[in-house]
């Protein structure tokens, strides 16, 4: 539940600048938008990556903006997609002359809102691509992968478009790397727990006690499915069998890998879960690659966890591994 | 409708009457949108209706250029699907009302070409179970009403259309929009985005009504 | 609530397994003890920071480990210290020549395993420190500070220790520098709801709806007073007061800052509530120094977040920027 | 006591009523200690208890060994105050008692060595609301006891001390440990640590009882 605003219609401006206030050493205001940039973009000959969503879900966007990482996030209210017209004045805040690359989450509201910028873009001359994200398997079945949804795989996307870009590759490049990207990432949700919204004093939605809810999205759109409660090992292995079952033609054996808390699941349990999760990858022959287990695209405090994996080969663990700074990763 | 200043004094009312409609179902609006969404559609209506008001407040121009001016903050304001699609209608109604006399048929015809951007923006087709199942019937039905009838006769008329094009979502599968993803869950529930699109109408009804236009 | 385990009794194992699966690339396990080391510990003429509690905390302490931060962290049961000897195989694993520096909040039970360690390792010959964190001003008034709990200042003591380990520093200095960083540092928390024990359905405390416990402790202990729940910026400058009003004798005007939040928090709310943080510090002639907003030192689920400010001059600020890689901060 | 066997008897059957009872009561314990504290404090008996059953099940030696076995085995599962405290008690109670006869002498001035060693730990005094004012009470009344008293009665007359030192508490403010950090909030509770010894105190009055000794 949200405790802590003033207005809750004030809530989004709030929060940008808080974060601005807290974080100026690695981003600023875009001036008369709702968005922040790094403090080095835009940088001439270097593509800007410019990710974007509704509010609710930190460290997306905004805490993943700053040198190696995306050139600045476009931050609309919670749950809400930000407006083309933010879209826009962000865009232009940041665009260099190699161009700009849309990452976001595949949701009508933000498909509707950055394409709309996008065009206005194009007819202004910047030449803008858009990547989306659609990582979650329990959205759409396999044949339609472009209808999924975005939600943790957001982090890998991300972060190897933002390395192609701080790399100095052209846009052609980026867009191809961040879909290669986002082509090679599966995500699979569990939730146990409802989220509530700024000014709500009902959570979004429940889940019984003592049962979860399997491939629940990351604004609390239903599952796919309810089951009772189980053991972390039969949870790590749930949560890999349907990734695995869905895992692109040309997967190699090694997967970076995302245990993504989504607000009040402890860290703890997390850890636990991910003991099975190594135990069962191994098993199946797959390297684990740098594991991540952390809150890396969250849904306000909502209690569940989803596992991500992105199956590498040397191009993207290069991109993986290149040094980035932001408030919610930073990679050396 | 007697005259310019009749017109935009209707707009005004219309989106002020929308706004207090609409926070009046603010929670009914997001308990929709939670059933198979997000649950913001309410507050996301909130937010695009009292930018859109505000924005008129301090307007001036045709009627057809508030609504233009409307649509543009609504947008902005709003944010989300419903953000781009309302702003979208409005300010394409607008833009092609322009300075036109608000009738009858200038009025159909320009509601036809917001709801031809909506559908060209959004990819929607009626049936999606999207606001296009309120949307498309109203302005067919307005469209078909005898062209001397007066705007506040012909939009009362077509008013049952679009009831009954949201309340026919209830039994609909999401195929567009958050909710498309898992269809079945969103069975029973009408369709958010429809029911907003018919307070709106209806609160254009009131104004219109008020002004014996 | 704790959703994800398997036997609830094998909690603290699976967890440390987990972890270090997950972070192999920064610690490794100490062999036979609950406690995990990082990969480049001991090294020959650095002082070994040793830090460590309950569990429930992540990411203290485990988060904290790897290099230019702590050598090792000693892990407890969830919220009960480890026990002496489990410290003790912990410093025997990771004590170096320049000696070994303990560093962990003061608890009863911390106190007493952490204190019959330090003898027995006296005994053998291993010269052990003790720097405990008393950063929490609603657990002993003024004059009385030594008695207080450690809370969210961990995390500046444990990263100003460790960097002077980490530059070579001698073991009377790291303690010297560690203290002061303790004694510079000064927190005040506000708790909204309860926190869930694994294995158990009910939270150890509740606390009532639109209201807020003042000075609770990160273990459910209770607060010093029960509040209204208030609009943001009244949150802000009540616990501005609060710290305020008990700053070091010698503040300077440059402050690091640590938002922490417990475990269900926001990251929105919490930024939010940075914003007038931000404003009031600013208004109090003070100069925030690259403030953290996130979570440092949690309590499992609990609902709250707790503000902690540690007055800073040359020496501590080069300590604080000096760079470090963990599981929970990497500094560059 | 009969013999050396019977000894060691009678303290894995103290362990492992201990045990049973503990884990009864379990969430009591972890309710007393939320009610100032962390909510911890049956938890870790629990396993603290676990631990050494298992240990003393293994075991060999005089009853002074596998007590000073238990108490170590104790600290290392349980950790936390009570860990720490419990564990030095039995621990020391055991290597004071060694290989000495389980007469009631003996085993008194085991018990005081042993809470000779858990106030130089803890730091704590009677007054302060611990496990101290169940404990401290029991060994002055055992050691009050007639030298020639066989040791199950001795210990059947010295437990009501202990259960009046652990009622008290409920009247105390706590000044050492996890609670002391604010008073007056565990004033009305019994302290979960004297609580607990109470238990264990009890579950040896059963096990000498039983064995007849
Ligand atoms: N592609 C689309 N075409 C037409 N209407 C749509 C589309 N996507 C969403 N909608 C409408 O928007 C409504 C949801 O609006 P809202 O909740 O405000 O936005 P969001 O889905 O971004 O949270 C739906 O009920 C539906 O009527
Ligand atoms: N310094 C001390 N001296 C004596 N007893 C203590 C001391 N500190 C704590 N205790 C005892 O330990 C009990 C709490 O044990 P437990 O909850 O298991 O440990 P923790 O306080 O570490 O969570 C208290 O009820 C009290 O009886
Ligand atoms: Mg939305
Ligand atoms: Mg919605
Ligand atoms: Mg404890
Ligand atoms: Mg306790």
């Amino acid at each position: 539940m949200t405790r802590l605003f003033n207005d809750p219609a004030d809530f989004r401006e709030e929060l940008i600048e808080g974060f601005v206030a807290a974080y100026g050493r690695l981003v600023k205001r875009v001036p008369n938008a709702s968005g922040v940039m790094a403090i080095d973009s835009p940088q001439p000959g270097k593509v800007s990556v410019v990710v974007g969503g509704g509010s609710g879900h930190y460290p997306a966007f905004c805490g993943y903006v700053g040198p190696g990482l995306a050139a600045a996030a476009v931050m609309g209210n919670v749950f809400a997609a930000p407006s083309a017209e933010q879209v826009h004045r962000v865009t232009k805040a940041v665009a260099s002359d190699a161009g700009v690359l849309y990452c976001y989450g595949n949701y009508s509201g933000d498909v509707l809102n950055f394409d709309m910028a996008e065009l206005r873009c194009q007819d202004e001359g910047i030449d803008v691509r858009t990547v989306r994200v659609t990582d979650d398997v329990a959205s759409a079945p396999r044949g339609q992968e472009e209808d999924r949804r975005g939600i943790a795989g957001d982090f890998f996307v991300f972060k190897i478009a933002g390395a192609a870009a701080a790399r100095g590759d052209a846009l052609d490049e980026v867009e191809r790397l961040a879909r290669k990207a986002n082509d090679h990432t599966r995500s699979f949700g569990v939730a146990f727990g409802g989220c509530t919204l700024p000014g709500q004093s009902a959570p979004l939605f429940t889940v019984e006690p003592g049962r979860m809810e399997l491939g629940l999205g990351v604004h609390g759109e239903p599952g796919i499915q309810s089951s009772h409660m189980r053991p972390a090992r039969e949870v790590a292995d749930l949560l890999l069998d349907t990734l695995l079952t869905d895992a692109p033609s040309d997967a190699g054996s090694t997967v970076a890998v995302l245990l993504n808390g989504l607000g009040s699941t402890q860290y703890e349990e997390m850890f636990v879960l991910y003991k099975d999760i190594n135990r069962r990858l191994l098993a199946e022959g797959l390297t684990p690659y740098k594991p991540i287990v952390n809150e890396m695209v969250t849904s306000l405090d909502m209690a569940g966890c989803s596992l991500t994996l992105c199956w590498l080969d040397d191009e993207l663990t290069a991109l993986l591994d290149a040094p980035c700074a932001s408030a919610a990763y930073t990679n050396i | 409708m007697s005259s310019p200043e009749v017109a935009t004094t209707i707009v005004r009312r219309w989106l002020a009457l929308a706004l207090e409609t609409i926070n009046a179902h603010e929670d009914e609006l997001g308990q929709l949108d939670a059933a198979a969404g997000d649950g913001d559609h309410g507050a996301t209506m909130v937010r695009g209706l009292r930018a859109a008001v505000a924005t008129v407040e301090k307007a001036d121009g045709s009627a057809g250029h508030l609504l233009a001016a409307a649509g543009a903050a609504f947008a902005d304001a709003a944010g989300g699907a419903s953000g781009a699609l309302v702003g979208a209608l409005l300010s394409t109604t607008g833009r092609t009302l322009a300075d036109d006399p608000c009738d009858t048929p200038s009025v159909a015809k320009a509601l036809q070409a917001g709801l031809t951007m909506v559908k060209r923006l959004g990819k929607a087709q009626p049936g999606d179970k999207t606001l296009i199942d309120a949307l498309q019937p109203f302005v067919d039905a307005l469209a078909a009403q005898p062209v001397d009838q007066s705007l506040a006769a012909a939009w009362r008329a077509a008013l049952p259309a679009a009831r009954q094009g949201a309340e026919a979502t209830g039994a609909m599968v999401a195929r567009r929009g958050r909710s498309a993803k898992l269809g079945e869950r969103s069975l029973g529930h009408p369709d958010p985005g429809a029911t907003s699109i018919v307070y709106l109408l209806q609160a254009m009804n009131d104004a219109l009504g008020a002004s014996g236009a």
